[in-house]
């Protein structure tokens, strides 16, 4: 129904009389987005706009499909690009630039494009090992806390992580670990892991649901590792649903070994509706929106005014200190990392 | 025949042909240099020497084990049988995932070998090959028996009044007049393990990778798709090789056989050969399918809180945050994308049988090549071919919901073509002649005597076209439509998110995902074709 | 007959309410050769499907050299079958299906070689091994179908209809030649047909079927002369038949007055006249007299038709009372159509029918 | 014979080098019944797929009424044909087989119904409509294959061994009836069978093939009173042949001199007696004075088989020189197999065949 306007929607921003005609504006991301009904509806009753979501693959998977059709986008806006990814996305001139509107309320470590703003920071995850409270208890063990522990003898056999050639958790601990041991140092950090035992699965549902003797899933498979890279949000995903509440979660989270992942949102360049690209951008960054997020795609949001759900707050870690490196480092780095690490983990 | 070749170029063709040309014409200029840093790689000749040996193993221990079981479903009458023809075919619907999460349960630490017999598979190549067995079972089963129940049973009495025993009345008659049909089976088992990939990836871990794995991981995480696109042409490679062999294997063997109505060939097993014979096949039923199957249903009512229909009930409400549907609304999605794949592949795959047999040649030869391409492609490449080519005129389906039935159907056209043409090739051609010179033109031809024996055949093929594209995972993620997510779809959604809720209901819908799949199957085989009765 | 290589006793063969074989006993002595005759879908074809096995008697026994066969699978019974649509497997060639026996009794390959040659060599196609069997004319595929089930040399062998589509000259060249080898072999040959003169040239003995049932074994000639009754009879081409009382040496019908054989039985009786027992004199008193007519024992009658079979002219006559009249004369003597004839009867040619 | 329905010019089918059919000429005038007869493998089946355009000509062509009919399909040819092996179709019933035809034709379904249960009436298996084809014997597949093959009602019709699993009575009987609904539709008939006596009986001219070549053409008559050649008459069953020079009314053979019928040509021949014309005497002088025997006529010969046939008997004689001679006798006048007997010709028997 609206595709019709091939000859007249010959681009820029002021395409918005056929794009204004439908009053659609079309959100395209990842497997993993997800918002409310009443949110998306709160949208459309604030700007006219109903947002269409077109989603496709994991976010590696989404980046590229948006790259491969950048002359011909599928949507107005784009949602899901890290910043393990952010500089390809940019590189490829995915993005117009557009300053939102509530930008003043997002910290300034999370906009890594502020010079340019192509891409407005939506929310952030941070990428930690996770422990299986049980085990730990029963073992009479502490659980590790830092990179450092995890190399311990004490934790021999212990961690299951994923491929990171295939899974985006998998390259954040990676670069977690670059970014705490440096250029020249992870190598060997690796080196340590692996003699220690350390487990590589393919794909984070794998570690999580199969190997993971701390979730319920890994608990029907009978996992058998007590330790797994997954997200600081993981704890409470582990409780809802479940009744009555526990006192706390059966997964806790070492907090020393986090990465973060920001996830970015941009106007795609040669969008047909541009001025609801541009109101979705800044409803992404609306507090509805934003408290919205946590329970719908277990993140936390960018926005320092936005109040957390009690669930987060109660079962939620709490990450000071994770691990950072610029969408740059990444860029220049990531390919060759990947590739050492193939030599050292895989072999 | 334009039909399908049409439907071929334009949704096959076109858009792996863009794909790799984008990957191959990389800064204005071709890349064929490319081609050899990539087959120099011993890493990726490591692969394709893996992919290429598993998936020969997985199609001679599938056609082991479900070769007895084509014969039991086809010939032998037993209580059941028809809901066992539906439900080994339940796994071909499964996201790879999901079933390979059951076997590593099974093969793994504590999992059923591990109590048993003390052994772990879990880290071994028999893990990946049994799981190989549980999805291709019933393409065995099915392609095959749906010539064996056909066959006049007079052959073999034949052998027998020759002094042949039963077995060897078996393999020197019945096999050779199954062959081609037989040779079609291991052909399409062979490409889908060859281009196996959930169960690789799950149960192979980092250390076994097969080709389509490698494609995967070029095309959507690492981007390079230069590389992709070298490794899809040794893949096609490698595909148009197998075709060949079985071009090859096949022409000589193809003959008119005496077909009879499949009503009056099964019989009551008889004899406690034939009665051992349906106990082991249904053993082997009901470890390497049912076992799995069972253990994912049973994890999609055991709730934190106990056994219970929480998980279900739960797939009921919207504000589960996944999407904006209630998950089991993805039921009628999927089975309305499929109906649609399977009337397109049906078209398609009976048309381009149906030219096939009629006439011969090199050209078609290529003609029928081509139509097995899709099943050797890697969906990815597919998915995103679809992306990039057709986003504009004349072929602008961007927003069209029919590009998922489209890509699901390129799958299962190629199966009703493998199904379809060695019965259509053992039609005897004077039957088709008896009806021409009793007035009937070349197409009441078609429809008063193929059609009638093909009959069968179709209904299997289009259970299959059925199945794979309610199954259909790999090329639908990445062109499915806002708001319409497919079953497996939504159950791949749930999967990669963390918590007892989002998993059960990923079990839950996977279950229901099996059910929906067996209950189609059942109607679909109790569709009679008019024709077939009418005076 | 305790020798018999075969025995069946009360064989019984239903199909859903119908037995397609209703109680049958026979025996087959060792290297006798009978021929099963009947009419189609009397169940000739099941005899020999119940005796090798291929189906399941609902009741009653095969024996085979004594051994009741319950049980037995077809490929130890020692039988061989040659059916009735061929079968001939499309696959193989000529050579393929026809050595197929004698591979599966793991006959040496050159043995095997020369067997098949030899076969061929019988059946009038040498040197054909190499042919496709769908490529061979109906004949053909017959031929190849008789080798291959001759290959094995089976104790016994059934044949069903062997001969059916091959042209008289090869058919007697072939039943001439195929006595002599089961003669040589001692084959014990169990053979179906529908052609009379091929069961008479072939068979020892005969048995003649009707709806599952066995109406009459014996000799061909005990056969031909002595139909069992009136069901025999018509099946065997006589339908020359009408009510009579014998008395004495003569029969009262509505033909007249026939002389009968010495020793038939009095009383009434059907009445059977072969049609060589029907003479023809050229043309009797132009109708002046009938009652002297009859007295002189002619009958007269109309030529209503007239059909040559090579060799002899069957002709159809209609008496002046009484059922029809099948006659047959040498081509000479053959009247026309519309001719009026006398007839008298040859006692020899007269059969007395069990009523 | 410009107003043939079928015409057939130079006909040729190969295959591969053989030809099946190797320049054949023919016509069939409508309403003609027309039997083709031959050896197996002659081309007979051939000769009814070209014509009904089952298989395209190398060379030649088919007109039917006179037009061309190269590049006209089957269904169009307006041609029915009844299969050697029947086809019938496996998924269908009897009535489902039978009504294909009408169906194809739009015949009405009432009427349709009718016609399918007429013909199993006339073919003798009356309410056979709902039953599998793959339940009936062999010979009631025939009939139903002849059934479905009527059932159209073509202008020109082919059948390829129609009765050649049927007995004798039902044969016959079938003939007749075949006759009579020929002549009642008009429909032009061209029947293959291997049997003389249901070819003399079907058809008004018969057709004798050899390798794809048509040996003779003639009424039924016609053909067995004067063979064309050796071929034909061996193919007739005609066995006693021998080298011959005529000279006036007799001719000179190893057999001794034998009358032949006036008009015979004279010069070296071919002789052929039929075995009717063998007159066998009971036993002729012991053998005392040989020359005075053959001067007599009358040839000295030992029984060396008999065969009873039915009706007659056929002795097999090896005569004092020449060779072997066939002889035909009815039962009660047959010698005994090592009899001797004394043979004289009957010049009407006597035929010159071209050399
Ligand atoms: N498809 C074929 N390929 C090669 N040769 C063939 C083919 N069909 C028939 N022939 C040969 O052509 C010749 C004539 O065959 P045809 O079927 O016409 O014989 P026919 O006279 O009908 O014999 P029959 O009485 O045995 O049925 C035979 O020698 C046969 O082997
Ligand atoms: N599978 C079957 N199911 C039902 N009835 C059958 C089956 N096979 C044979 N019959 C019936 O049993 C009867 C005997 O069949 P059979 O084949 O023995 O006859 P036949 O004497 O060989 O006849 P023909 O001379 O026609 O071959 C027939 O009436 C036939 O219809
Ligand atoms: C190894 C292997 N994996 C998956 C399937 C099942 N399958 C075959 S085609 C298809 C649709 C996607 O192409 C699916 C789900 C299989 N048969 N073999
Ligand atoms: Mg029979
Ligand atoms: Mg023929």
């Amino acid at each position: 129904a609206c595709g019709s306007s091939g000859s007249s929607g010959t681009d820029d921003g002021k395409a918005t009389g056929s794009g204004g005609g439908s009053k659609t504006v079309t959100l395209v991301s990842h497997d993993s987005f997800a918002a409310s009904k009443s949110v998306l509806a709160q949208f459309t009753k604030e700007t006219g706009y109903t947002v269409k979501v077109l989603r496709g693959g994991d976010a590696g998977a989404a980046v590229n499909q948006a790259i491969l059709t950048k002359d011909h986008p599928r949507g107005d806006v784009f949602f899901g690009v890290d910043n393990t990814l952010l500089s390809r996305a940019l590189d490829n001139g995915l993005f117009e630039p557009y300053t939102a509107k509530d930008l003043a309320h997002v910290p300034q470590d999370v906009q890594l494009d502020a010079g340019k703003h192509r891409v407005t920071p939506i929310d952030s995850g941070d990428v930690c090992v996770n422990y299986d409270r049980g085990y730990f208890t029963a073992h009479h063990l502490a659980p590790p806390q830092t990179f450092a522990d995890l190399v311990k003898p004490a934790y021999k056999n212990l961690l299951v992580t994923e491929n990171v050639s295939t899974s985006s958790p998998g390259l954040a601990f990676l670069l977690g670990s670059a970014a705490t041991y440096g250029d020249g140092g992870w190598q060997d950090y690796w080196k340590q892991l692996k003699s220690n035992g350390v487990e590589v699965v393919d794909s984070w549902e794998q570690a999580y649901n199969d190997r993971f003797s701390g979730s319920s899933a890994g608990k029907q498979a009978k996992g058998d590792r007590p330790l797994v890279v997954s997200y600081a949000s993981s704890p409470p995903a582990e409780v809802v649903g479940v009744t009555p509440e526990p006192a706390q979660s059966p997964v806790g989270v070492a907090t020393g070994t986090c990465f973060r992942q920001i996830e970015f949102a941009g106007l795609l360049h040669g969008a047909k509706n541009t001025a609801g690209g541009k109101a979705l951008i800044d409803f992404m960054l609306s507090r509805t929106f934003q408290q919205d997020m946590p329970l719908q795609m277990y993140v936390d949001p960018v926005r320092d005014d936005a109040v957390e759900p009690p669930v987060f707050v109660k079962y939620g870690a709490k990450v000071d200190h994770p691990a950072t490196l610029s969408p740059d480092t990444i860029a220049a780095k990531r390919d060759d990392w990947v590739g050492a690490w193939n030599g050292i983990v895989l072999k | 025949m334009a039909l399908p070749l049409l439907f071929f170029a334009a949704f096959f063709g076109y858009p792996v042909a863009a794909i790799v040309g984008r990957g191959l014409h990389q800064g204005g200029r071709w890349q064929f240099g490319r081609v050899g840093d990539v087959l120099g790689d011993p890493a990726v000749r490591h692969v394709l020497w893996f992919t290429c040996w598993q998936a020969a193993a997985s199609t001679a221990l599938t056609l082991l084990l479900a070769l007895p079981g084509a014969y039991v479903l086809a010939r032998l009458d037993f209580p059941g049988r028809r809901l066992l023809r539906a439900v080994v075919t339940v796994p071909f619907v499964l996201p790879t995932v999901v079933a390979g999460s059951a076997f590593l349960a099974l093969l793994g630490r504590d999992g059923f070998t591990d109590s048993l017999l003390g052994v772990r598979l879990d880290t071994s190549v028999w893990a990946i090959l049994i799981a190989h067995v549980f999805f291709n079972y019933a393409v065995v089963v099915r392609t095959v028996g749906g010539l064996w129940a056909q066959l006049d049973p007079a052959q073999e009495e034949a052998a027998r009044m020759l002094g042949a025993g039963r077995l060897a009345a078996w393999r020197r008659v019945t096999l050779p007049a199954l062959l081609p049909s037989v040779a079609a089976a291991a052909l399409m088992v062979f490409l889908f393990t060859f281009t196996s990939f959930g169960v690789i990836q799950i149960l192979g871990g980092p250390t076994y990778s097969t080709l389509e794995v490698e494609i995967y991981r070029q095309t959507a995480e690492v981007f390079d798709l230069p590389t992709a696109a070298v490794l899809t042409l040794v893949q096609f490679a490698a595909v148009l090789a197998i075709l060949a062999l079985h071009g090859w294997t096949v022409r000589r063997r193809e003959s008119a056989l005496r077909l009879v109505d499949p009503a009056r060939t099964a019989h009551r097993p008889g004899g406690p050969g034939e009665r051992a014979l349906l106990g082991a096949v249904l053993a082997v039923v009901a470890l390497v399918v049912l076992l799995p199957l069972g253990v994912l249903v049973a994890r999609s009512f055991d709730t934190p809180n106990g056994y219970g229909l929480a998980f279900y009930r739960a797939l009921g409400s919207t504000d589960g945050g996944t999407f904006s549907v209630a998950p089991w609304q993805t039921v009628g999605n999927s089975l309305r994308f499929a109906a649609v794949a399977t009337v397109i592949a049906l078209v398609v795959g009976g048309l381009a049988a149906a030219a096939l047999v009629r006439r011969s040649g090199r050209l078609l030869r290529g003609f029928d090549a081509l139509l097995m391409l899709p099943l050797g492609t890697s969906a990815v490449t597919i998915g995103f071919g679809f992306l990039i080519a057709l986003d504009k005129p004349p072929l602008d389906l961007r927003d069209s919901w029919l590009l998922v039935p489209l890509a699901q159907a390129l799958v299962g056209a190629p199966f009703v073509v493998r199904v379809m043409l060695p019965v259509l090739r053992a039609v005897d051609d004077r039957l088709r002649e008896a009806a021409a010179v009793l007035g009937a033109s070349p197409w009441r031809v078609w429809r008063e005597v193929d059609l009638p024996m093909v009959s069968r055949a179709a209904a299997i093929a289009a259970g299959f076209a059925f199945a794979v594209s309610l199954g259909e995972f790999g090329a639908t993620v990445f062109i499915a439509r806002p708001d319409d997510p497919t079953l497996p779809v939504a159950v791949a959604r749930l999967l990669g998110r963390a918590g007892p809720m989002n998993y059960g209901q990923a079990m839950a819908l996977s279950t229901v995902l099996m059910a929906v799949c067996a209950a189609s199957l059942l109607v679909l085989e109790n569709l009679r074709t008019p024709s077939a009765g009418e005076l | 007959m305790g020798s018999a290589l075969l025995r069946l006793e009360a064989a019984t063969v239903r199909y859903g309410e119908r037995a397609a074989l209703d109680a049958v006993d026979l025996a087959v002595a060792e290297h006798e050769i009978v021929s099963v005759l009947g009419p189609s879908g009397s169940g000739k074809s099941t005899l020999l499907r119940a005796v090798a096995g291929l189906r399941p008697l609902d009741a009653g026994r095969v024996l085979l050299d004594g051994a009741d066969q319950r049980g037995v699978p077809p490929h130890r019974r020692g039988v061989g079958l040659m059916f009735q649509d061929h079968q001939l497997f499309p696959q193989r060639d000529v050579g393929g299906n026809v050595g197929f026996g004698p591979r599966m009794h793991k006959a040496p390959r050159e043995q095997r070689e020369h067997r098949v040659a030899e076969l061929l060599e019988l059946v009038g196609l040498p040197g054909a091994q190499g042919r496709a069997v769908a490529a061979l004319s109906g004949g053909e595929q017959q031929r190849v179908a008789l080798a291959r089930a001759l290959a094995p040399e089976p104790r016994l062998l059934m044949l069903d209809e062997p001969l059916g589509q091959l042209d008289r000259s090869l058919r007697e060249r072939l039943v001439v030649e195929l006595r002599q080898l089961f003669g040589r072999l001692g084959t014990t040959v169990l053979a179906v047909t529908h052609d009379q003169g091929e069961a008479f040239a072939l068979a020892d003995r005969v048995v003649v079927m009707r709806d599952g049932t066995i109406a009459q074994t014996g000799t061909p000639l005990e056969v031909w002369q002595h139909p069992a009754d009136e069901f025999v009879a018509r099946f065997l081409g006589f339908d020359s038949i009408t009510d009579a009382v014998v008395a004495g040496g003569a029969a009262t019908t509505e033909w007249g007055t026939l002389p009968v054989p010495p020793g038939t039985p009095q009383g009434p009786c059907r009445l059977l006249v072969r049609p060589t027992g029907v003479l023809l004199s050229a043309a009797p008193a132009p109708a002046p007299a009938p009652a002297s007519a009859a007295d002189e024992g002619a009958l007269r009658c109309e030529v209503v038709a007239r059909t040559f079979r090579g060799g002899h002219v069957a002709v159809t006559l209609r008496p002046e009372r009484g059922p029809r009249l099948e006659a047959e004369c040498a081509l000479r003597a053959a009247p026309r159509e519309g001719d009026t004839v006398a007839v008298t009867f040859d006692p020899q040619d007269v059969v007395a029918l069990p009523a």
